[in-house]
């Protein structure tokens, strides 16, 4: 019975999300898109962090992603659809060959490189002006579907749905013993014969081919890339922060995190136009103090207490 | 399970306050006023100061009666210098508060993810920032509601040519020959070097190095500066922001590099440069300066009834360009008598409104756009702690300062 | 024919000698005693056996293939289990959920008939309720679930690090039971790593006695608790 | 910790291939050498308290650099609304910093030690935010900088003139260095704290109060950011989002010293300042001197993960 009432009330929200652009304007169709992107990033950065891997990547796959999207289509010819899904394939290749050197690096060890290995890609394509366009960056001729709202809605939204079925198929396979065993213990989780080094390759790959296509698609519907903004820290620290106040080590925390803060930075925003950012690095923290086990973890321990109690 | 149910209900109850809290867009009943939006970086000085001389001259034209006999209101959103944000403040611009026209400015990296969303609605735009050509390729030919205020950084190169041709000709010891262009790293450096370059190529010889800005974690400019020393240039120049005014000239001291004529070109200036001794006769472009107050009665206006409404000075010319853009949307809107877009950019395109930037700004084709606005900058110079225009000579307000004096004997 | 060979291994610590040359075989399904006194190294040869940490020098046959330099994981697939001294259940994954992993990697079940089996290997040891969390299981729980965890990944030779510690004398009879019920049933090796001397008397065959990383003696374990070496050792590191 | 390091060849000749390579610079650009440790001198400053915290009260703190600016801020104001120096300005800064270390301590940090780290991370980054969006709606993003004739000062030695103030950030790193040395292995305080950072449920079970080492370790990193937010603005232009990037490499030397050792980030940030220095002055390349710090870094951070797996 329980279940029942699960798969509905996922079937009405996915309906809704679906159905999005038509009960919503242009400006909450645009909100969501950027909700969505930041969706991927901290989905996507959450299912590394299961196996125990803090990633400070996301800025780096996430500029890669925009600038071999942009670069194939520009210097290939590649359609936009194309080359979204060869970001995708840029970003996995790219990160698989960096985990095999770097994963063997824990903690903030492995942080930092992610970190540094995106800033050296910046630099890289800052400075490598003939092909990539230099600081000024290189701009489309066009925006994917012509700039129609529905269907780059959409594709923003499939791109999220990937990732959060992704993010499910992590959570209900085998994947799902290994990676929470490596992040528990390696050492038992070597000794149940889980082969640590393979899963990190092969999730760091998935999750950075995710976050490569979401750099793929902010280029294809904003039509240009540039080096500070396609690799902004913002795709950092704020999926960090959303995910935390989710709820980290899951689908849903992710999600909720990112559609509340995501949402809430822009009401604060038409309220207090001079400072809001300060109110929002106020919040973060009271979130961090208050809640930290972010709100699936609050509410989680509130059930079970009850059904203790 | 059970919290998996909870859990799930929680995220429909956010999805759907959520758009309740978006949805909502007031109905006012009574006159309806003329809607200008606004999107700037409001954190930003540029932002922050040129949203406010846009709401002063929404207040005056208010206080005056306002447009065809409605008020006018301005609502303005901070872009916080992302391009998605920048975008999605044009869209709830355009579809909940129903602006009549855009206006706003700074960072060309916002703008670039601004033009698909402004090419969506067509409404008539008037931008006073982005200067990169990358916006102008982007925003194309075909776009006749938009008129750009900022000159592009093609027309900025080729007034900084044509001011210091002029410059050499009246002033026949500053004439020229050899040039170093210290810029920095970013898209604005780059700009600016590649242009000069182009333009300058050939009536001297131009050499150039780029620097990490202070404004990017940057400052240290030691290097490029034993470089610039080495090459022994008459002029020198530095493309930067204005984090790294001062500590350029300190260490241009430092290194003992005395360039005859010493120029900076940040697009605007720290509060104190002018305090520095160092500042001394130091040149720069820019588009206003508070000494066009002594020349230009529409500047003088506008800079008294700014520091009466905000007890604070105009930094950065972005300032009166807020103001400016205002005026050129209320004047069309008065000629056009209606906010309709055909017929405002007509009203536009007849655009001949004295700015307090001191030149009479009328539209006209750039390379692709068809409207574009100001395109020279001027050239300014650091005169007893006084930013004195010395080229276009119409604006003049002093002679140039020349050879630029010694390290030692300030 | 010996299931596992160890030949002339060593492993240093920076100065520290942990294993110091050590010989010694294991066979089919004998059940063989570790002993010695407190840093002898016993820990550290179990590592070394199941790929935890690698050997300075010497090597390692399994069913008569060199596994010195095999991957920690591949040792497990290849039969080699073993229980940890300290334990670490993964916290994060359900008391049926830290044995079903064993079955999932080491022996490449899927998770339908992991979880089938591992049902099947709690009954076989007492483990009711499966779906608690780790925090709620007592200490006699938890050594049984590293137990169980450790014959979820299949093993034929099978090393139980002080499984004993820290229970009373009704649930170490208990284990026992268990530890002879699986050698019997399986034709399982096992090497027992104790300090409890009851339960390496009447749990093994033979045992070894290991003191600063080198084998002092080995042989039927009344013989070598009189060997003075032996004795010496201990009362050496009791003191 | 002398004889321990003679006993490793490796270190000898490390030692002694960087001093050549030093010589060799000296001779063919002395600039090179001259301007890279007083980028050196900065870098380690900066980063110094932040392995300080890292290594006792075991935090990264994201807003590293912007409390460094926040001092900054406070010795503008002091400079310019009581004419004061900003050498005179360093004790009421370091205080006031000190006190601002124990409040945000006390009221934020304090009450996430128990939580993991990546949640302390994230109040730091919230708390970067709130300092720089709080500076900046009071001072606005318009960078400041005092003017100062001392900073100009130069030296010439044969044909080349190089300015000599940056050095003052190399006197303020050793001075920090030996001050937190002398700090950490002679005093009773010091060694207490450094127990903590060993261990802190052992320190806790001999009798230390683990938590007033926290805030106090805490308080006195975020006052040496203070001493170098004041050196930082006699020479460079301060405005809010200054920090950040400060933050960013300091973390990164950190990463490359080895978790909060001290020594370590000197050696660290010499490799780099001199490395930085040799590339840009090559005209034209400046441009990739950024790469060269990044790259170090992970260089010697997958070498150091090497060594350590054998």
């Amino acid at each position: 019975m329980i279940k029942y009432w699960k798969y509905i009330l996922i079937a009405i929200i996915l309906l809704l999300g679906v159905l999005f652009p038509f009960y919503a304007g242009a400006y909450q169709q645009s909100i969501a898109r950027t909700v969505l992107i930041y969706l991927v990033l901290a989905i996507s950065w959450d299912m590394l962090l299961r196996s125990g891997q803090l990633s400070f990547g996301m800025a780096g796959l996430f500029g890669i992603g925009s600038y071999a999207s942009v670069l194939l289509l520009l210097r290939l010819g590649a359609s936009p659809m194309l080359s979204i899904l060869g970001a995708g394939l840029v970003a996995f290749v790219v990160a698989a060959l960096l985990g095999i050197l770097v994963l063997r690096l824990r903690a903030m060890y492995f942080a930092i490189t992610t970190l540094a290995i995106g800033e050296i890609f910046r630099i890289i394509i800052r400075n490598w002006s003939s092909f990539t366009g230099g600081p000024e960056g290189a701009i489309l001729p066009n925006i994917i579907f012509d700039g129609d709202p529905v269907l780059s809605y959409w594709l923003v939204l499939g791109l999220a749905l990937l990732a959060i079925v992704l993010s499910v198929i992590f959570q209900k396979t085998r994947i799902y013993f290994a990676l929470t065993a490596i992040r528990n213990n390696e050492v038992v989780a070597k000794s149940s014969g889980i082969n640590i080094f393979k899963y990190l390759v092969i999730v760091f790959a998935i999750t950075s081919a995710l976050q490569g296509m979401a750099g793929g698609v902010f280029a294809q519907t904003y039509g240009f890339v540039t080096p500070e903004s396609s690799f902004s820290a913002d795709y950092i620290l704020l999926p960090i922060a959303m995910a935390l106040l989710g709820g980290i080590y899951g689908t849903l925390g992710p999600i909720i995190g990112t559609v509340l803060l995501g949402v809430l930075a822009e009401y604060l925003k038409l309220y207090i136009p001079y400072g809001h950012l300060i109110v929002y690095g106020i919040i973060i923290i009271c979130i961090i103090m208050f809640m930290p086990q972010g709100i699936v973890g609050v509410v989680r321990s509130k059930i079970i207490r009850r059904e203790v109690g | 399970m059970k919290s998996g149910i909870k859990t799930l209900v929680l995220v429909l109850m956010i999805l759907l306050i959520s758009t309740a809290l978006f949805a909502g867009g007031q109905s006012e009943e009574g006159v309806k006023p003329i809607k200008l939006g606004g999107v700037w970086p409001l954190a930003d000085i540029t932002g922050e100061q040129g949203s406010k001389s846009a709401q002063l001259a929404v207040d005056e034209i208010n206080a005056a009666g306002g447009l065809l006999g409605r008020p006018v209101e301005l609502i303005v959103i901070d872009s916080e210098f992302k391009p998605e944000k920048g975008a999605a403040a044009i869209d709830r611009l355009a579809t909940i508060e129903n602006v009549d026209v855009f206006l706003g400015g700074m960072s060309s990296g916002v703008h670039l993810g601004q033009i698909p969303t402004l090419k969506k609605y067509k409404k008539v735009t008037v931008w006073t920032g982005a200067a990169s050509g990358r916006a102008e390729e982007a925003m194309g030919p075909d776009a006749a509601w938009y008129f750009h205020l900022h000159p592009w950084d093609y027309n900025q190169g080729a007034s900084y040519v044509e001011g210091w041709e002029a410059i050499g000709a009246k002033y026949p010891d500053l004439a020229t020959a050899k040039w170093f262009m210290a810029y920095e790293e970013g898209a604005f450096g780059t700009a600016s070097f590649n242009n000069w370059v182009e333009l300058w190529g050939d009536n001297g010889i131009v050499e150039g190095e780029s620097f990490t800005s202070a404004a990017f974690g940057g400052g240290d400019y030691s290097a490029v500066l034993e470089h610039a020393k080495e090459a022994n240039p008459d002029i020198f120049v530095w493309a930067g922001y204005a984090a790294d005014a001062l500590p350029m000239m300190e260490q241009t001291k430092a290194v003992g590099f005395e360039p005859k004529t010493y120029i900076g070109s940040p697009p605007g200036w720290p509060s104190d440069f002018g305090d520095s001794p160092l500042a001394e006769n130091v040149m720069f472009y820019g588009m206003w300066t508070p000494e066009m107050n002594k020349i230009n009665k529409i500047s003088k206006h506008y800079y008294d009834a700014y520091v009466k409404k905000y007890k604070a000075t105009p930094e950065t010319y972005f300032a009166p360009l807020g103001y400016t853009a205002v005026y050129i949307i209320a004047e069309a809107i008065k000629r056009a008598g209606t906010v309709e877009t055909e017929a405002l950019i007509k009203a536009l395109e007849a655009t001949a409104y004295e700015s307090p930037l001191g030149e009479t700004i009328t539209f006209g084709p750039s390379n692709i756009i068809q409207h574009q606005g100001i395109r020279r900058q001027k050239i300014i110079q650091w005169q007893n702690d006084k930013q004195e225009i010395i080229w276009p000579f119409e604006y003049k307000t002093s002679d140039p300062v020349y050879p630029f004096p010694s390290w030692n004997k300030r | 024919m010996s299931k596992l060979v160890v030949k002339s291994l060593t492993r240093r610590f920076g100065g520290l000698v942990a294993v110091d040359n050590l010989d010694f075989e294991l066979g089919n399904g004998e059940i063989v005693g570790i002993i010695g006194p407190n840093g002898a190294g016993k820990t550290t040869l179990i590592n070394l056996i199941s790929g935890i940490c690698m050997p300075t020098s010497g090597s390692i046959l399994f069913d008569d293939k060199d596994i010195t330099l095999t991957p920690a994981h591949i040792r497990s697939r290849m039969g080699i289990g073993r229980t940890f001294q300290l334990i670490h259940p993964l916290e994060n994954l359900s008391l049926i959920e830290n044995i079903m992993t064993g079955f999932l990697f080491s022996q490449g079940e899927n998770k339908k008939k992991a979880r089938l089996r591992a049902e099947d290997l709690c009954a076989l040891m007492n483990l009711t309720d499966t779906g608690r969390e780790i925090s709620q299981l007592n200490i006699l729980e938890m050594k049984k679930m590293e137990i169980a965890h450790a014959l979820a990944t299949g093993p034929s030779i099978l090393f139980l690090d002080e499984v004993m510690a820290g229970l009373n004398s009704d649930e170490t009879k208990e284990i026992i039971k268990i530890a002879k019920k699986i050698a019997s049933s399986h034709n399982m090796a096992i090497g027992v790593v104790e300090h409890v001397m009851g339960v390496i008397k009447e749990l093994t065959e033979r045992v070894i006695v290991l003191d600063s990383g080198k084998l002092i003696a080995k042989g039927v374990y009344e013989e070598v608790s009189k060997d003075p070496k032996v004795i010496t050792a201990y009362l050496g590191g009791a003191a | 910790m002398a004889e321990r390091i003679l006993k490793r060849p490796l270190y000898i000749i490390v030692g002694l291939l960087s001093a050549a390579v030093i010589v060799l610079l000296l001779f063919w650009k002395p600039t090179v050498v001259v301007y890279g440790v007083q980028r050196a001198g900065l870098y380690a400053g900066i980063a110094l308290p932040m392995a300080l915290i890292l290594g006792i009260v075991h935090i990264v703190n994201l807003a590293h650099g912007e409390f460094m600016i926040t001092a900054a801020y406070i010795t503008y104001f002091l400079c310019n609304s009581f004419g004061m120096s900003p050498f005179a300005a360093l004790v009421p800064v370091v205080i006031v910093m000190f006190l601002l270390g124990m409040l945000i301590f006390k009221f934020t940090i304090k009450h996430t030690l128990k939580a993991p780290e990546l949640n302390q991370l994230i109040l730091t980054f919230g708390l970067a935010m709130v300092l720089t969006q709080g500076l900046n709606l009071i001072a606005t993003s318009q960078p400041r900088k005092i003017s100062l004739d001392f900073v100009t000062s130069s030296a010439t030695v044969g044909e080349t003139t190089f300015g000599t103030y940056g050095f003052i950030y190399d006197l303020a790193a050793v001075l920090i260095l030996a001050g937190l040395l002398f700090f950490l292995r002679k005093t009773k305080f010091g060694k207490a704290a450094v127990a903590v950072g060993q261990n802190p449920r052992g320190a806790r079970i001999i009798g230390i109060d683990v938590n007033k080492i926290y805030i106090l370790v805490f308080s006195l990193a975020i006052a040496l950011t203070g001493i170098m937010g004041v050196l930082f603005l006699t020479s460079q232009s301060i405005f809010p989002l200054a920090g950040g990037s400060y933050t960013m490499k300091s973390f990164c030397l950190v990463a490359m010293a080895g978790m909060g050792s001290l020594p370590g980030i000197v050696f660290a940030s010499i490799g780099l300042g001199i490395a930085e220095s040799f590339i840009m002055s090559f005209q034209g390349y400046g441009g990739w001197s950024n790469i060269v710090f990044f790259a170090l870094i992970i260089i010697v951070i997958l070498i150091k993960s090497f060594k350590g797996k054998r």
